[in-house]
């Protein structure tokens, strides 16, 4: 298998990715003026992880590449969640002490 | 067997560990020497095993053929599931432990202790206040609640068992019961600079008529002003300052009274009233030469104002004798 | 010239001189050089170690406090740094992995030497501190305390950093290397238990190193810039810098660990002519252990303001982190039976690797237990427990490694003699000088003081002595191994019978390593009957 | 022992059974280092999360000082930017040399613009003395607000470093390619710096809403 063939994706899938991209960053901004409070956080996060999950799948080719490349991403964005999981279930459970003098 | 195995453990566990102090120490005590028996099976099964391999299996000639044994499932079962049972069983004994050791009992005797570079400050509700000396009622639950001052430091006393990190800009707590009146030893097991070991405080523990007392008494009753001020400086200043003129990390005391001090951008200035109660109050104003190494804290709010009057005291008449 | 594939990697294209030597591709002559300065930073820092026990003599203090808890931050950085973490992965890893799966070379050549330059621009900086002001923050640099001391801590952070670059892009070329350079024939579980330890040991250093490389930048911005996240004055929270050390610091003792127990599987299973018992069993603890030791890093942090409720998540994870190295521990023994086993000097060390590393990990199940570890933290028991497991484990394992290999790296062989009396004199010493220890934290001495209380000096006094025992130890090796290479027999290609694709090839191996890249049919250790 | 070995129709270094495994050793070779940079970010979010939860009136304050509308602009920038790198890689695979240079060139125009905005914004800041920790001088003293801006300074600090080194690979990259180093053969320096450029933006799409906007 000398010359494997990378796959090649169509000029229009690109362009069709980065217009959902645009359309998502107006969302983003447009969702932010409402004041959802605590909820506002989440949603930024949710919009913001389908703008990354399209330029990992498409632009940064994962959909039609090595499994392993993805489980490698996944791994990632795993331990992230499971340091910061753990430093603020911590902080959120502290018992405080106070001084009583 | 049984007898055998408790006499085994308690003397095992004995003679290493330090005097137990409080009930939950003997509990802690008891489940380390469980602890302790059950590694020493497991430590004779398997170097035991080891050794007794290595000699009956010993290489006779070079390239002796040797049993093809790849696995043995029931085995491996075995010495993976005993394992874990005997940390699951430790875990959870060592849950319910420390579950009593963090549940403060609500009507505690409490002491707010202070830390910082290199003493402990002990105030009591009743306002009173020492340092490096903790007295405490025997046989009574007492809360700690700490703090520090500049870093974290750590509150260790070996005979109880206890240890909590005393972080600054937030409290912690540790309580304890103690049993016996006695002095036991109090270390600062987290490292915090050039002082950390000598960072040490005496824990007194005393019963309870004699502790009620001891709160009540003013320290410095039939005492003159000077020998007020020395009982202070003989307190909280001797981590640092020694009443010779010894230097130790601050300089010596002895025949300071209207000394010329040679500051550090070069200024001199009289140690007078003044001078004395400023360095004790706003210590970073005016710094002797040479002594710039270490920031000194402020004792504002520290020392009341009748305080600040005997250490002056102390060291007008210390010049004259 | 005689055929290039025949000719020793060292004398490869009689490119011999100190140039070809630091601008060489090989990852033969890469690990050489890791060896090399490996070697010389474990002698600076024991030399540490041995002042630090001579202070410690008796209570009253021999060095300024100061110079002392410099002295301790020096041996802390030095040993784990610089030492113990590139230790076995660079050093023996980067001779051994291509040669253990039938490759030509790392994935990476280039980057590989990136790596050795990385440790040592980052030695030289942290070493540059001793002249700039000195660091006397402990290898922690636990905040507030280090944010406030005069020491250079900067320096010695800039530093550490620059060499986790050295153990980022060493994992990186070995997890590649495996993925795609293993020999045709070669499946995942054909490969040898070294490979496996080395592969996770990969996996770890590319996941933990990059949160210690932002650790130590905020550490570094926040002294320069007063950023504010670690300091309790500007609203941050001095256990967060904990939860953000330890998440990596924890880990990274499994670095250490891992790829000492990937050589004790090779000389059990070598100096036994046996097949090793369980190879899956062993692979999947092994997996086990690096797995796990992400979700433990709380045990560190009991005592320090954690939640209670962390600390039991945290202490009950630690348990689980004990089960698949009880499991290897017990398939090592079980290789032994009915085997041939010769008590050659790395036999030895691998038996002084069961009994110390054996005490060191349920010494460790003991600090899991939380109660316990109220009374143990910062005393000298947890000095003594993580001094059985790094230098009871990986240590001796790492010589026995190093006596193991020596042929096929030099193709001499060390004097049987010297590397026995090297491997008494170390055991012996090291149990004279870390049993005491644990007498000591039981009495309850706290870590890091220079001086103590009078009812600890005859305990200290036996220590220290152990600590002159082990020192002179090393110095036998080192003499073994000198000796060895200026005068030690010839080896011959297979001295001890290895089984392993590594004793295929000649000794000392050829450039290219193997003439044909040799096709795998069987498992890593056919002995067969 | 020199490296140099004729890629471009196929041949692959000497240590590698063929060109195919060797630009997928490449490939996992940078996927790994992204998954670096990915932890590496990760400690500031996590630091970002755990201040946002300490001191949440900091941070909405904080962000009404920030201009949302060039963030917006710098978000576009970098996608656009992305675009480009991603379209290089798949002219280069299709040998059209002259479309993927052009590419690369607007990508590192686009890394440009985005490094002015954001020299606009820091100006602004510095001007007004909204800096982290002890520097921070602004008029308005609100409880913790130099946090926010501690945490502000070091992310879009540490990720315009990012986009910094970026630039640097466009460049090299873009040299290499308009000597002709790459065909549809062998490219796999820039399926590489196009992996790490999408990664850089990754992050900023991550920043843009949690400084900006909450």
């Amino acid at each position: 298998m000398s010359d494997h063939k990378h796959h090649i994706m169509p000029l229009k899938v690109y362009v069709s990715v980065f217009a959902c991209l645009l359309v998502l960053t107006v969302v983003t901004v447009w969702v932010s003026l409402f004041d959802f409070g605590k909820l506002n956080m989440w949603i930024a996060m949710f919009v913001a992880s389908i703008k990354a999950g399209l330029v990992a799948m498409y632009f940064m080719q994962l959909k039609y590449d090595n499994r392993l490349y993805l489980y490698i991403l996944l791994a990632g964005f795993a331990f992230l969640a499971l340091l910061l999981g753990v430093t603020v279930f911590d902080i959120s459970t502290r018992v405080m002490q106070s001084s009583t003098l | 067997m049984s007898v055998f195995l408790l006499l085994i453990q308690s003397a095992f566990a004995e003679r290493f560990m330090p005097y137990q102090g409080t009930a939950i120490a003997a509990e802690i005590d008891y489940l380390y020497s469980f602890l302790l028996i059950v590694s020493l099976i497991a430590f004779v099964i398997l170097i035991g095993g080891m050794l007794y391999f290595a000699l009956k299996y010993r290489r006779k000639a070079d390239n002796e053929p040797t049993p093809r044994i790849t696995h043995n499932t029931a085995l491996e079962f075995l010495w993976s599931g005993i394992p874990f049972i005997i940390f699951m069983i430790a875990f959870a004994w060592g849950l319910i432990i420390h579950k009593k050791m963090v549940d403060f009992p609500d009507k505690a005797f409490e002491v707010h202790v202070t830390g910082y570079r290199w003493a402990w400050d002990f105030q009591y509700k009743s306002g009173k206040k020492i340092t490096n000396e903790l007295y405490v009622p025997a046989g009574e639950p007492v809360k700690l609640i700490m703090t520090s001052k500049d870093v974290i430091h750590s509150f260790f006393i070996p005979a109880f068992r206890v240890k909590q990190d005393v972080v600054p800009g937030r409290y912690t707590a540790l309580w304890f019961e103690a049993k016996t009146p006695g002095v036991y030893q109090v270390f600062c097991t987290e490292y915090c600079g050039t002082n950390h070991s000598r960072m040490l405080a005496k824990l007194h523990v005393l019963p309870k008529k004699k502790f009620e007392k001891w709160l009540s008494d003013n320290p410095y009753k039939g005492l003159s002003l000077a020998q007020r001020g020395e009982k202070i400086l003989k307190g909280s200043c001797a981590a640092c300052h020694g009443l010779s003129n010894a230097r130790k990390i601050g300089p010596g005391f002895q025949g300071l009274w209207g000394k010329e001090r040679v500051l550090e951008d070069g200024t001199t200035v009289v140690a007078d009233a003044e001078y004395i109660r400023n360095s004790i109050l706003y210590p970073q104003k005016q710094i002797v030469k040479s002594y710039n190494q270490v920031k000194m804290n402020s004792y504002q709010g520290q020392l009341s104002e009748d305080e600040l009057t005997y250490i002056i005291e102390y060291f007008k008449n210390e010049k004259g004798n | 010239m005689a055929h290039d594939s025949q000719v020793s990697y060292l004398k490869y294209g009689n490119q011999t001189g100190l140039w070809s030597w630091l601008t060489t591709l090989d990852h033969k002559k890469i690990g050489i050089m890791y060896f090399i300065s490996i070697f010389i930073f474990f002698f600076i820092g024991g030399m540490f170690a041995l002042l630090m026990r001579l202070e410690l003599l008796h209570p009253e203090p021999l060095f300024s406090a100061d110079q002392y808890n410099q002295m301790m931050t020096y041996h802390g950085a030095i040993m784990t740094f610089m030492v113990i973490i590139p230790g076995v992965p660079a050093f023996l890893g980067n001779f051994l992995l291509p040669l253990m799966i039938g490759a030509k070379d790392v994935a990476f050549p280039r980057v590989n030497l990136m790596s050795w330059y990385c440790l040592m621009i980052g030695a030289a900086i942290s070493f540059a501190t001793i002249f700039f002001g000195g660091v006397d923050t402990g290898w922690t640099f636990y905040t507030p305390y280090s944010l406030e001391t005069s020491g250079n801590t900067i320096m010695m952070v800039l530093g550490a950093f620059v060499m986790g670059f050295s153990s980022i892009l060493t994992g990186v070329n070995f997890i590649v290397t495996i993925h795609r350079l293993r020999a045709p024939g070669m499946g995942f579980f054909q490969m040898p238990l070294m490979v496996w330890a080395l592969y996770s040991t990969a996996i770890i250093q590319v996941v933990a190193t990059p949160v210690l490389a932002i650790t130590l930048l905020l550490l570094a911005l926040e002294k320069v810039f007063g950023v504010g996240i670690f300091d309790p004055k500007l609203g941050g929270d001095p256990v967060l810098f904990q939860h953000y050390f330890w998440f990596y610091s924890h880990p990274a003792v499994y670095i250490m660990i891992l790829p000492s127990m990937g050589i004790i599987s090779e000389l059990i299973t070598t100096f036994s002519r046996k097949i090793i018992f369980g190879y899956r069993a062993i692979v999947y603890s092994t997996f086990g252990i690096a797995s796990v030791s992400f979700f433990v890093w709380g045990h560190h942090m009991f005592v320090s303001g954690q939640s209670y409720w962390t600390g039991w998540i945290f202490s009950l994870l630690t348990m689980l982190v004990g089960v698949p190295t009880a499991i290897k521990a017990f398939n090592w023994v079980a290789t032994m039976y009915r085997g041939s086993i010769s008590f050659k000097a790395p036999m030895l060390f691998a038996f002084g690797y069961l009994f110390l590393f054996s005490i060191g990990g349920i010494t460790g199940i003991y600090l899991a237990v939380i109660p316990i570890d109220v009374h143990f933290h910062d005393t000298y028991f947890v000095v003594a427990h993580f001094h059985y497991v790094m230098v009871g484990g990986t240590l001796l394992a790492l010589t026995g490694g190093l006596y193991y290999w020596f042929p096929k790296m030099f193709g001499k062989i060390c004097s049987e003699l010297g590397s026995q009396i090297s491997f008494f004199l170390i055991f012996v010493g090291f149990n004279v000088t870390f049993f005491p220890q644990f007498v000591l934290g039981h009495m309850g001495m706290p870590r890091r003081y220079h001086t103590y209380l009078p009812e600890f000096e005859t305990l200290n006094i036996i220590s220290t002595v152990g600590s002159w025992m082990i020192a002179s130890g090393f110095f036998v090796t080192l003499g073994v191994v000198i000796y060895a290479l200026l005068k030690g027999p010839k080896s011959g290609d297979n001295p001890w019978g290895g089984t392993t694709l590594e004793w295929k090839t000649s000794s000392p191996p050829p450039h290219e390593n193997f003439e044909t890249i040799p096709t795998v049919t069987g498992g890593p250790y056919e002995y067969g009957s | 022992m020199s490296m140099a070995v004729d890629h471009l129709n196929g041949e692959a270094l000497h240590h590698f059974p063929d060109a195919h495994t060797e630009f997928e050793a490449s490939k996992l070779g940078i996927w790994l280092f992204l998954c670096t940079e990915i932890l590496m970010f990760g400690g500031l979010f996590v630091a970002y999360f755990i201040f946002h939860g300490l001191y949440p009136e900091a941070f909405v304050e904080g962000a009404k000082y920030t201009d949302w509308k060039l963030g917006a602009a710098n978000t576009v920038v970098l996608l656009f930017s992305s675009l480009t790198i991603a379209l290089a890689v798949h002219f280069l695979q299709k040998d059209n040399i002259k479309a993927a240079a052009v590419n690369l060139a607007i990508t590192f125009g686009c890394a440009a613009l985005f490094m002015l905005i954001k020299g606009i914004e820091y100006s602004h800041k510095i001007h007004e003395g909204l800096l982290p920790g002890r520097w921070f001088s602004h008029a308005k003293e609100a409880q913790e607000l130099p946090t926010y801006f501690a945490i502000y300074f070091t992310t879009t600090g540490i990720h315009g470093l990012h986009v910094l080194i970026g630039m640097a690979l466009i460049i090299w990259v873009f040299i290499r390619t308009i000597r002709g180093g790459f065909n549809s053969r062998y490219y796999t320096a820039v399926e590489g710096v196009a992996l790490y450029w999408h990664l850089v933006d990754l992050v900023w799409i991550f920043l843009f809403p949690l400084l900006y906007l909450v």
